[in-house]
């Protein structure tokens, strides 16, 4: 019923947030109402979708790396929701089947959204892959672990013997954006790290942060971490702004 | 020593006080994953009737996390004031509900909180009932200033939540004005940065500032960076209103925040120094939720609803304007549904005023927990009826940023109506100033989203 | 015809309008055990979408149950009033919830009354949130009289419920005064009589009246026997008030409760000639409560909450004094938990005062359901906001004769305190004049338990 | 805090209700919350105990009653709860194993209460069998019907060719009742008969209905419904009362 006036609709050119919808007395009008409701239905599933690790493992494989994959101890995606502490822990064959080559890992977790790792990990790290190997910290293998919370890259980082762990691992679904990758890096990993310990670039994917700008980022980070040999907040990313200000 | 009760003919018995408060707790999935919650619902009881007969003054005595190994526990114990004590030091917990179920009125409740541990307040949460828990809390009354005044008796103010995936300053923009135009904004105008660098954290802070400046409004602004961060963004010379920072319950969860808190005092002195408040001086915000300590491996066997209480101590040492129990946000490994999370919200709320502090609620969910719209809709009533200072106020209820439903500036509205509730005083008079109405959808010429650079 | 929409790229098609109503309601056991809940939630959204754009017109012409098969079918047709409908006739279901939600004001809304279809009100019901179904209750006014006003304004009242396992006249006596003392009873006095025998009907009868009598308490009493049996009190003589029947939304379940219209109208018509109304001659009291139809067999596939609606219909032919969901009372094959239950009694609370119906709803839960009292201190409050005409209050919440938890005295106390609600005004006359203040723990000499039988 | 004065109390005398329990401003004292919160605990383990139909059979025979079995079809207690129409239903083995013997059938089942069934339904019984005998419709078996609803009675007694079903059934357990026995009577039983033809006594337990006054009413009910041919609201128990008014 009560449409805002175009001037407030326009807004809606500035973001993907939901602004401009109108009221219904306070209330969302019903249109908008429903609009959220499919959302959230769609998003659900999104939870619970499970990651193709074929598809994936020949995407990553077609980047020129080796693929391991590496189960949590998370038995199901039900499991996996209410007992973190199962996905932080890797399955012990699989991680005996790594080899300890050292440098700098890779792990593509599912997290929270299988749709995240299976869309946007293989594009970013096609971005990152030169921009690593540039300051000689590109990984030559891909570990993709499935039913995986951020810090099981600990545990894959410390039997891989690596210097550097870059975890990508989907983040929970959003109405709006059920797709998101997260990026968590981590120096030295070995089980017991804090998440003082990490780095993190979030919100990567067509529509939040752009494949070049993630992956400028993620090769920076690495670079600091291996010159001054620490990550996580004493490790502040004080590059200079490159996007101007409004007004 | 040890605690015990009888319940239909089997003696249950808890060994400490921590073990006693964990089996007192109604049911939550995160002391089922600690493996802290009781294995019946008549061992909670029995806990919760033992927990009843334990006289407030036995906290002073027995920590739930030593006092050598954490410098929360340093803070509450050595931070007690046992003259504001006094007035309830004879009562066992259940007597403490009786009393402030009966006879505590508001300036007796004033005068209490810095007597009372976050730990007996956790303890007589337990064994409260949602009714009991939204009564008390309606008769705390906690103010706090900056640019304008929170927490005034018939107030819901609200945060303006324009997140943007980006960081982009114009999407920033646009989101502050929607809000803005549906009333929300007097609690502060904070973003979350998508990016916690120093120079993004700048731009965004810049950003608020002006579009405050702009509009002349009568808030504060606040980008949620990490302490840290904000730090260097003031030595920068950034235009900082309030410092936030992440906070829990325990020297462990604060570590693995990467936080202390000595640089807590440090980031605050910081702030007071820019003398940007113009009728207080109230420069924190803390966000705090029950389960980040279980997260961070970092309960030593507690509860999550005593550690979130012991989080309050923490924040209260630093007079800050706003607290906030992001209640749903973590996860469903915490607070597995919408009844889990409605309970938790309230007790949130509950402790934090009783402990004197100027409490907001995220009233939230992530779509991998059992929640819905309906939920947020029943939690938002009864806090708004428990006398919430604040709650979130995010565009359609989605954030596209950090991937959560919260309250919508919507919802906002409708609890304000629903209960006669009015924003802080200084912003009323705004909202009437520049015109905007509390039915209308008209932008008045005064927000011109021209003026934000909005063409 | 049929209906159809698209969500996610799945095409969801729905045969008809009981099919499309049944897949548009929220989650509830019942309507799972009855095979007509939708499959999932993308299913259940795709019906509210197309639900929302069927043209409220249509409701006329396409009836969930054959008119032809089912007397309360033709009940809400013959009986609809198509000049109140004209100012919503051009609206769809979602529009209509626009109007609602937007212009209609109290006046509106009761003029509307008489042109609603109950199947409409719940079709709205299906595509609200909590919140909304609060904001627009909150704005109808329904007032009916008997020996006092009930549903002004700033009013929630209380039946007080003094239930006994063997109708003992001294146990429903001491649960009478228990009641008044803590305020409760202005709604109406009412027994659940353990044996539905004509002479024990009439001996409760007698002593409610001599109660209400003795003490001179401006209300009415009932006892809830079957309507049959009270006509048989009547035709007795004896000192019926209100007349009580369980009853629901198809022909079929008001003969599996041993009732049809003509006898409603029958009993009404006895309970009229009796003239005992002192301020107005509303003579009946209804009950009803989502999953009786389906307990009966006398469904038709249609889901619950949307007969439930039509009980409403039922009751609004004999202008109620008091029309109640027993909405947690049947149990768990229903409304299996404290969300469910919350939602059904709010659907039903709206359905009903947009049917212009006084409604009260008895917030409550049995022992085989996942509910407990944070659910009913929940939904109480969201109720209080929502304008509820009544509530139940049992002695310490516990009915010691039904088997159930409903809100006690007490819970009534706390949640008018909360919401700054009152008794009905001739009530709130005689708590004074005898001395039942709102914090007293004393039995003024006027209500002396002895007058009463109590030595 | 609040407690009542004395003469508030004294109203306990007259009734098992939770009257005269005091106020904590206008809640519940701690007291009397925490003894509601532990019934309701007590109350829940109820509806989950199981019928023990040994001990129940040995009881029932020593009264002189042959004794059958017959499940209903509801698999186990958390179907029994949420599928009422699968109580309503017999297995078709047990139903087949019934003897069409015909005269007034007795039914006992756990219901929502299968403690009420195990503690009311012999000693009523007993009460009820010399009454019966007197007026010649004493039944010769009881049925022990698990997982049971009321309407299962009417399978059980349509197989048995019985002129009248007696049903006793656990009633749903209460906060200070767990154990109420409820007795549901219909004249010549079939599948398809609804609540409206039947008859009820409900509340039979000590410091409920007494076994004595219960065993009257049935058998007055049994009585009048062979005599007049019909059960249900066109059958009215109208006794005169013989309890004495208060006043
Ligand atoms: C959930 C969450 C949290 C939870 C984490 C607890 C938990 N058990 O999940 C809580 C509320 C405690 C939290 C706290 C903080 N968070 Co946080 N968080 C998120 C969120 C919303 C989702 C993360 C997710 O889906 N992870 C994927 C799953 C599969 O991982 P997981 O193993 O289950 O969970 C781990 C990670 O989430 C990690 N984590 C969570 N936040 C952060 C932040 C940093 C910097 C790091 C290194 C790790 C980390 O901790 C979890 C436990 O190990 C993201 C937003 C987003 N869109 O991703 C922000 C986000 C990651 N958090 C952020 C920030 C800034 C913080 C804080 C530093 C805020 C502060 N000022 O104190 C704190 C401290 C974090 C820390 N060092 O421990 C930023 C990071 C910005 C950046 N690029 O560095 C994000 C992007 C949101 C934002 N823009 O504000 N957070
Ligand atoms: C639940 C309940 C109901 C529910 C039944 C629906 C359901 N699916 O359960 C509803 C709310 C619909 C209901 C309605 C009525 N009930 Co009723 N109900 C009860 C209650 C609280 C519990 C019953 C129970 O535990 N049964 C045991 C389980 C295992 O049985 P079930 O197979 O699951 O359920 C069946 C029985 O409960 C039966 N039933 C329920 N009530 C009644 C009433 C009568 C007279 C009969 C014959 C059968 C019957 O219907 C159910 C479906 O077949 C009892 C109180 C108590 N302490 O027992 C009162 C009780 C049995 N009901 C009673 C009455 C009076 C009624 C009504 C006649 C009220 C009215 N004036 O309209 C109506 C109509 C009943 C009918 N003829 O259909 C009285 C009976 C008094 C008597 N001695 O005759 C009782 C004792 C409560 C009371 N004192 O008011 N009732």
């Amino acid at each position: 019923m009560a449409d805002p006036p175009a001037a407030w609709r326009d807004l809606r050119r500035f973001t993907a947030a939901r602004v401009a919808l109108g009221r219904a007395g306070n209330a969302l009008p019903t249109a908008a109402h429903l609009d959220f409701q499919a959302a959230h239905a769609l998003a659900r599933d999104a939870v619970h979708a499970r990651l193709d690790t074929a598809v994936l493992a020949a995407d990553l494989g077609a980047l020129g790396l080796a693929v391991s994959t590496c189960r949590s101890r998370a038995p199901d995606r039900a499991a996996y929701l209410l007992r973190p502490d199962l996905g932080r822990v890797a399955d012990p064959d699989d991680l005996a089947a790594l080899p300890r080559e050292g440098g700098v890992a890779l792990v593509i977790g599912d997290g929270l959204s299988a749709t995240a790792a299976e869309r946007q990990a293989a594009p970013l790290v096609a971005a990152a892959l030169p921009m690593l190997a540039a300051i000689g910290a590109a990984p030559v293998r891909a570990v993709i672990a499935t039913m995986a919370r951020v810090a099981l890259g600990d545990h894959i980082g410390a039997a891989l013997g690596a210097e550097v762990v870059i975890v990508l691992i989907g983040e929970r679904p959003g109405l709006s954006a059920p797709d998101s990758l997260g990026a968590y890096i981590t120096f030295a990993p070995r089980p017991g790290r804090t998440d003082a310990e990490r780095n993190c670039i979030s919100n990567i994917r067509p529509g939040g942060l752009g494949f070049p700008e993630a992956a400028a980022t993620l090769a920076w980070l690495v670079g600091q971490m291996r010159a001054r040999g620490l990550s996580g907040v004493a490790l502040k990313d004080d590059r200079p702004a490159g996007v101007p200000r409004i007004g | 020593m040890g605690f015990a009760h009888t319940i239909g003919g089997t003696r249950f018995v808890f060994d400490d006080l921590r073990t006693l408060m964990a089996r007192a707790t109604p049911f939550r999935s995160g002391d089922a994953l600690a493996g802290v919650a009781a294995g019946s619902g008549a061992e909670r009881v029995a806990a919760q009737c033992a927990l009843a007969d334990v006289p407030l003054r036995h906290f002073l005595s027995e920590a739930v996390i030593p006092y050598e190994a954490d410098d929360v526990t340093r803070l509450i114990i050595d931070g007690h004031d046992a003259r504001a004590f006094a007035p309830v030091s004879h009562l066992t917990v259940g007597g403490f509900r009786d009393w402030l179920l009966g006879k505590a009125d508001t300036a007796t409740l004033t005068a209490l909180a810095p007597g009372l541990m976050p730990e007996m307040t956790a303890a007589v949460a337990k064994i409260m009932r949602l009714a009991d828990l939204v009564a008390v809390a309606a008769r705390c009354s906690v103010v706090t200033r900056f640019r304008n005044t929170l927490g005034l008796p018939g107030t819901l103010s609200v945060r303006l939540q324009p997140n943007d995936p980006t960081d982009d300053p114009r999407g920033v923009a646009a989101a502050v004005l929607d809000g803005l135009l549906l009333g929300a904004g007097d609690a502060v105008i904070g973003v979350n940065p998508a990016t916690d660098s120093v120079s993004n954290t700048i731009r965004l802070l810049q950003l608020l500032d002006e579009v405050r400046a702009r509009y002349d409004i009568p808030t504060q602004s606040c980008v949620l960076a990490h302490v840290t961060t904000t730090m260097a963004a003031i030595a920068a010379g950034a235009p900082v209103d309030l410092v936030f920072q992440s906070i829990g319950g325990t020297q462990g969860v604060n570590e693995s925040f990467g936080v202390s808190l000595s640089l807590l005092a440090e980031a605050r002195d910081a702030a007071l120094a820019l003398r940007r408040g113009t009728v207080g001086c109230n420069v924190m915000y803390f966000e705090t939720g029950q389960g980040s300590a279980l997260s961070a491996d970092a309960h030593h066997g507690v509860d999550q609803q005593t550690i979130e209480a012991r989080a309050y101590a923490v924040a209260r040492a630093y007079a800050p304007l706003l607290v906030n129990s992001v209640v749903g946000f973590i996860g469903p490994e915490y607070l597995a549904d919408g009844k889990q999370i409605t309970r938790a919200g309230l007790e949130d709320h509950f402790c934090g005023k009783l402990l004197g502090l100027p409490m907001g609620v995220d009233v939230c969910y992530t779509n991998h927990a059992e929640a819905d719209q309906d939920d947020m809709d029943a939690l938002l009533t009864l806090l708004g009826v428990a006398g919430v200072t604040y709650v979130m106020g995010v565009p359609g209820a989605d954030d596209v940023m950090l991937n959560y439903q919260s309250t919508s500036f919507h919802d906002a509205l409708a609890v304000r109506a629903a209960l006669g509730k009015r924003p802080a005083p200084e912003f009323v008079a705004w909202l009437d100033r520049v015109g905007i109405g509390t039915d209308g959808v008209a932008i008045p010429p005064a927000l011109s989203p021209t003026l934000i650079g909005l063409g």
